[in-house]
């Protein structure tokens, strides 16, 4: 498929239900991994992967591909996930995620499997590799285009606003950053907007400690989109969750060749599984036996 | 010295002590960097929440904020995983705490292999190299949390700079609580005068199993407990080489630039001795640890092997 | 003077014009050291040492003391010239400078002589620091503010975004950045702004190596006050050379109790020395004799 | 091998060297870091625009650029100061290089206490330290200007991330034209029998130095150049030790961790021998180059002292 194929909203929205199978069910083998991270970008890898990317399983190192450059390292299962889906992993492999031996390794690993394009698990990289990689389009005459996965917590690293500025100075208008703005971040909530505050005061500034194990109000990443503008970037904001939405707001920064773009996707993190939704406990917690069945029927599957 | 205390990780005593410690009323501050479950460190905010201070995934910055409360005469404690402080924040280390010896603790988790399931990003096997290249820092690495506990509460009473290394998974209790930690001594956990078995974190308990092992053959093994890495024990080192005229490090880390290269470099410089490395040599994996230990050959029956190499060596 | 004097204008300027002859004096006989970007600041650290800052050269360790941070470390002419006009160091020593055995180092070290609150000379620590040290002051129920002189280049480095998220997120209201804004930097000039166009195009974004031995555009910080803005600063734009509006917006700083204030200050690197003025050549570079004895007359001085 | 060429800095041939390659074809391209007219690489830069990124005073953005382009191909070069790069990018070589292994090119000048009047902040003395943690890298370190420019296109020419460190001052040229730099190989500078003078960097000169000293008091010392810090020449070690039974090594860093770590623990694993230890123990500080050579007895004499004290041990 070197061109990008163009299914269907439905389909892509079935393709999304198999992935966070995959999600659920490679954590609950591993007995560990990140899923609360990977259901919150499970929209936006399959639009990139089934709509809009020009890529081929077939020859992932094709020079021409599109790429997708993944910094939040922790999401695994979502890459790895994803990449079944499209043809680069048989899924048989899926269930030897972190095992010793095994190919689809805790974080990223560039190359293992071909499609991983970058070796990350560190916060805040991706985004200075996937300026590398979208200069050297510009050097090469290549026409691909770079596409970045960020987090909230890539979004705190002062690498990535160091990688901001100069894709804005560059006029890196072949790179778009795609931030997955889940609010929740390793030890609670970046900040009040998805906290239910009972009666707690949302006044203090920084690192509420909660009782309930989470912290509130972390590092508050807003006025965000002003961040991006500031550092020379167009922006958009999208609900996350929504194709259709991430579709249009990937096609118009591919057309931008004014600025690089920041989307901001307004997400869920552990979209699609109740008791993950919105809980922080399930950032880098696998799902029990039990939370297994619960999950895969919440997603529509027998096993 | 072993008791039936239940498994413990090293990692769980830090919020607890630094708790303990500002209740008996010692100036400490913590900075965060979105790690203070993993690293403990919540449990001292929950109780001093005006003392923590959480600074997001921003390691740098975490380092910086630390020294310029200790250049107000705060006890600023730190903490991180060790492949991210100090390798995400090595130059403010340098700059704010090392160069000006600010009063700055950082403590790390997660070292090691036995961090296990990430993989190879998130196991640090070269921190205790780059702490020990900055020559300020007090570099420690308990073999227990017992010793764990007592090393944080030694760092805050201790003006200047000190790096704790801490790991992930829970693991045997060695000491008991009448056991007293002395900077700079390599506490002796079995005497023997074969060979010498040095070994730091959890590769201690490894060792006294090698050594047993390695009684059962006839071989008499004394094992050390490098948990001071700087200032190490010279004196301990020296005896060892002298007594048994072979040594054997064990770490839980690359074998060029940590407690292999200090002994290495140590007995080139006073007393040539020939010394077998168990640790690792290339980056790590996913797997759990107790898999990752046999994968990696830092096991009891590797260390007894490389005894028996290092005594066979004696008289070359 | 454990209270800020209440210098004149004219009098400060005074003391600025012999900064401004230490600065020269003192590179000259180290035969190197950072004549430039220490002339850019001179208004800035002398509206602060004489007219802002509580501050006592007796008693340089008093905790109540407002506190200068310096992240551009290697601006350490200005400030030992500024700190022996305060009274902390001996005019005498000031031409040790750089020598073996001085006190007086390449690069700031924290303490020595007393005065100096900061080691510095890697670019992009100071922020951070002084956050720590306002995080402090509020911990203790200190009313001290700390001050930070910050470049262009501590301002591309992504720690200085770390700290300006995390002091605007704690609403570090006792913290003001001072941002000595001269548009040039180590090799050359970091946007067109004060750069003299000769038909060569400016459009190519980022590092344009010049025939003469500069760079232009290496790295644009623009829009420079919208970046602290979308990082939850207030801003204000000064001309750096003024020492009224200088006192103004430290003033109104000090006061704004809602957030931290970031000064922009924009100077002219070498101001006050002809043939230094907006040249990167002297950044890092030491002045001649004959260029000494200008400099030295252009100033007003016999020597 | 000494010849009549004026001195010259090994940081001045990056750029030089660059554009050559370039010139025959070679995909080079080149971050920068602000510090472009320093290393030279602006020399690159200037005769190939399109393939030269300033990335402003940001070293870790630098590194991941880097590998970034190095993942589409190129040959990614960068540099720096041997302070910032690796110092303030640890962990982008460490994930983004070393891990991945892409095919960057790490260029680090003003190495050492000969950094001079700047001071402690400005001088590296863990560099070495740092880049040897990371198994994947290549570390060399030129002793004077022919051998780095080799040493450049080496790397350029080889797969894989490696490391080159220069200094700021005009040194000595130690090599002529006909010399052919090659990795893992200790250049032989002079033989001897009682003692080996291993160093490296502008101390190779100052080893020579000492070795004709030596000559005078009836010692022959064999002099090595250990510019090729990993790989390391094994076998030019162990025969220097079976040669000539004690050891010198002489580094403008710290000892510990450095050459003297290195060829200790090689030592160590493999024929134990007296090592005594030239370099620095403690950050350095302001004064001209020279100055500082002699203010922290990085000198010929001390290098001639040091082989009596390496030889008098020999014999216990
Ligand atoms: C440099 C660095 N510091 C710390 C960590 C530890 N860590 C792993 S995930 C994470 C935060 C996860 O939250 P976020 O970045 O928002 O990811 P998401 O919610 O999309 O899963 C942290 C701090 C890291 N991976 N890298
Ligand atoms: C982390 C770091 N990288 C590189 C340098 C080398 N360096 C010294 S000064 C300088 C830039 C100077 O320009 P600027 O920061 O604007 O200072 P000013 O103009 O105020 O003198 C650079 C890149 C450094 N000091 N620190
Ligand atoms: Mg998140
Ligand atoms: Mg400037």
């Amino acid at each position: 498929m070197a061109q990008a194929p163009s299914a269907s909203t439905e389909e892509l929205q079935e393709v999304a239900r198999r992935v966070r199978r995959h999600i659920v069910r490679m954590t609950h083998a591993a007995k560990s991994g990140h899923p609360g991270g990977s259901l919150s970008s499970v929209e936006i890898l399959t639009t990139l992967y089934f709509r809009v990317m020009r890529h081929d399983p077939k020859n992932p190192s094709w020079p021409d591909r599109d790429r997708f450059v993944m910094s939040k390292g922790h999401a695994t299962p979502l890459l790895y996930g994803t990449l079944a889906e499209a043809g680069y992993i048989d899924p048989d492999d899926l269930l030897t995620f972190r095992q010793l031996g095994t190919k689809l390794q805790g974080h990223t690993i560039m190359g293992k499997p071909p499609g991983v394009e970058m070796t990350a698990g560190a916060l805040g990289m991706g985004l200075s590799f996937g300026l590398g990689v979208a200069l050297a389009a510009r050097l090469d005459g290549r026409d691909y285009h770079t596409y970045c996965l960020l987090s909230d917590g890539d979004s705190q690293e002062g690498q990535t606003w160091e990688a901001a500025m100069a894709a804005g100075h560059h006029n890196a208008t072949n790179l778009t950053a795609i931030i997955d703005r889940n609010h929740i971040q390793n030890d609670g909530y970046s900040d009040y907007q998805r906290y239910d505050d009972d009666g707690n005061s949302p006044d203090r500034p920084g690192g509420w400690v909660m009782e309930d194990n989470h912290t509130a109000n972390i590092m508050n990443l807003e006025p965000f989109a002003d961040k991006w503008r500031a550092f020379g970037w167009e922006t958009q904001l999208v609900k996350g969750h929504d194709i259709e939405a991430i579709s249009a707001a990937l096609q118009a920064a591919r057309e931008d060749d004014e600025r690089p773009t920041a989307i901001i996707c307004e997400t869920t993190k552990g979209r699609g599984v109740s008791f993950m939704e919105n809980n922080p406990d399930f950032h880098g917690k696998a799902p029990s036996d039990e939370q297994l069945a619960q999950a895969l029927q919440e997603l529509g599957f027998e096993e | 010295m072993v008791q039936a205390a239940a498994d413990k990780a090293t990692r769980e005593v830090l919020g607890p002590t630094l708790a303990k410690l500002a209740r008996e009323g010692l100036d400490v501050v913590c900075v965060d960097a979105d790690l203070g479950y993993s690293t403990s460190a919540v449990k001292f905010g929950r109780e001093f929440p005006d003392r923590f201070f959480p600074m997001g995934v921003a390691e740098q910055n975490m380092i910086g904020v630390a020294a310029g409360l200790a250049s107000c005469g705060k006890i600023a404690f730190c903490s991180s995983f060790a492949v991210f402080a100090p390798g995400h924040c090595f130059d403010q280390l340098r700059m704010a705490v090392a160069q000006p010896r600010t009063n700055v603790k950082l403590f790390a988790s997660h070292a090691g292999v036995v961090t296990g399931e990430d993989g190879a990003s998130a196991e640090a096997l070269e921190d205790l190299t780059l702490m020990l290249s900055m020559p300020t820092f007090n570099v420690l690495f308990p073999a227990d949390a017992v010793e764990c506990e007592q090393m944080i509460e030694a760092a805050a009473r201790t003006d200047g700079p000190f790096y704790i290394r801490s790991m992930r998974p829970k693991t045997r209790i060695l000491f008991d609580d009448a056991h007293r930690f002395e900077l700079g001594k390599w506490p002796l956990m079995r005497d023997g005068k074969n060979v010498t078995l040095i070994a730091c974190g959890e590769l201690v308990k490894s060792a006294l199993d090698a050594a047993e092992t390695l009684a059962g053959q006839g071989v008499e093994a004394r094992v050390l407990n490098a948990s001071s890495l700087r200032p190490f024990d010279r004196e301990a080192l020296l005896a060892a080489a002298r007594d048994t005229g072979a040594i054997v490090t064990a770490e839980d880390h690359f074998i060029q630039g940590g407690l292999g290269g200090l002994v290495s470099q140590a007995l080139a410089a006073e007393q040539p001795t020939p010394v077998e490395f168990i640790g690792m040599e290339g980056y790590g994996t996913s797997g759990t640890w107790k898999q990752l230990l046999e994968h990696f050959d830092l096991t009891p029956e590797a260390i007894a092997r490389a005894a028996g190499n290092a005594i066979s060596r004696k008289s070359r």
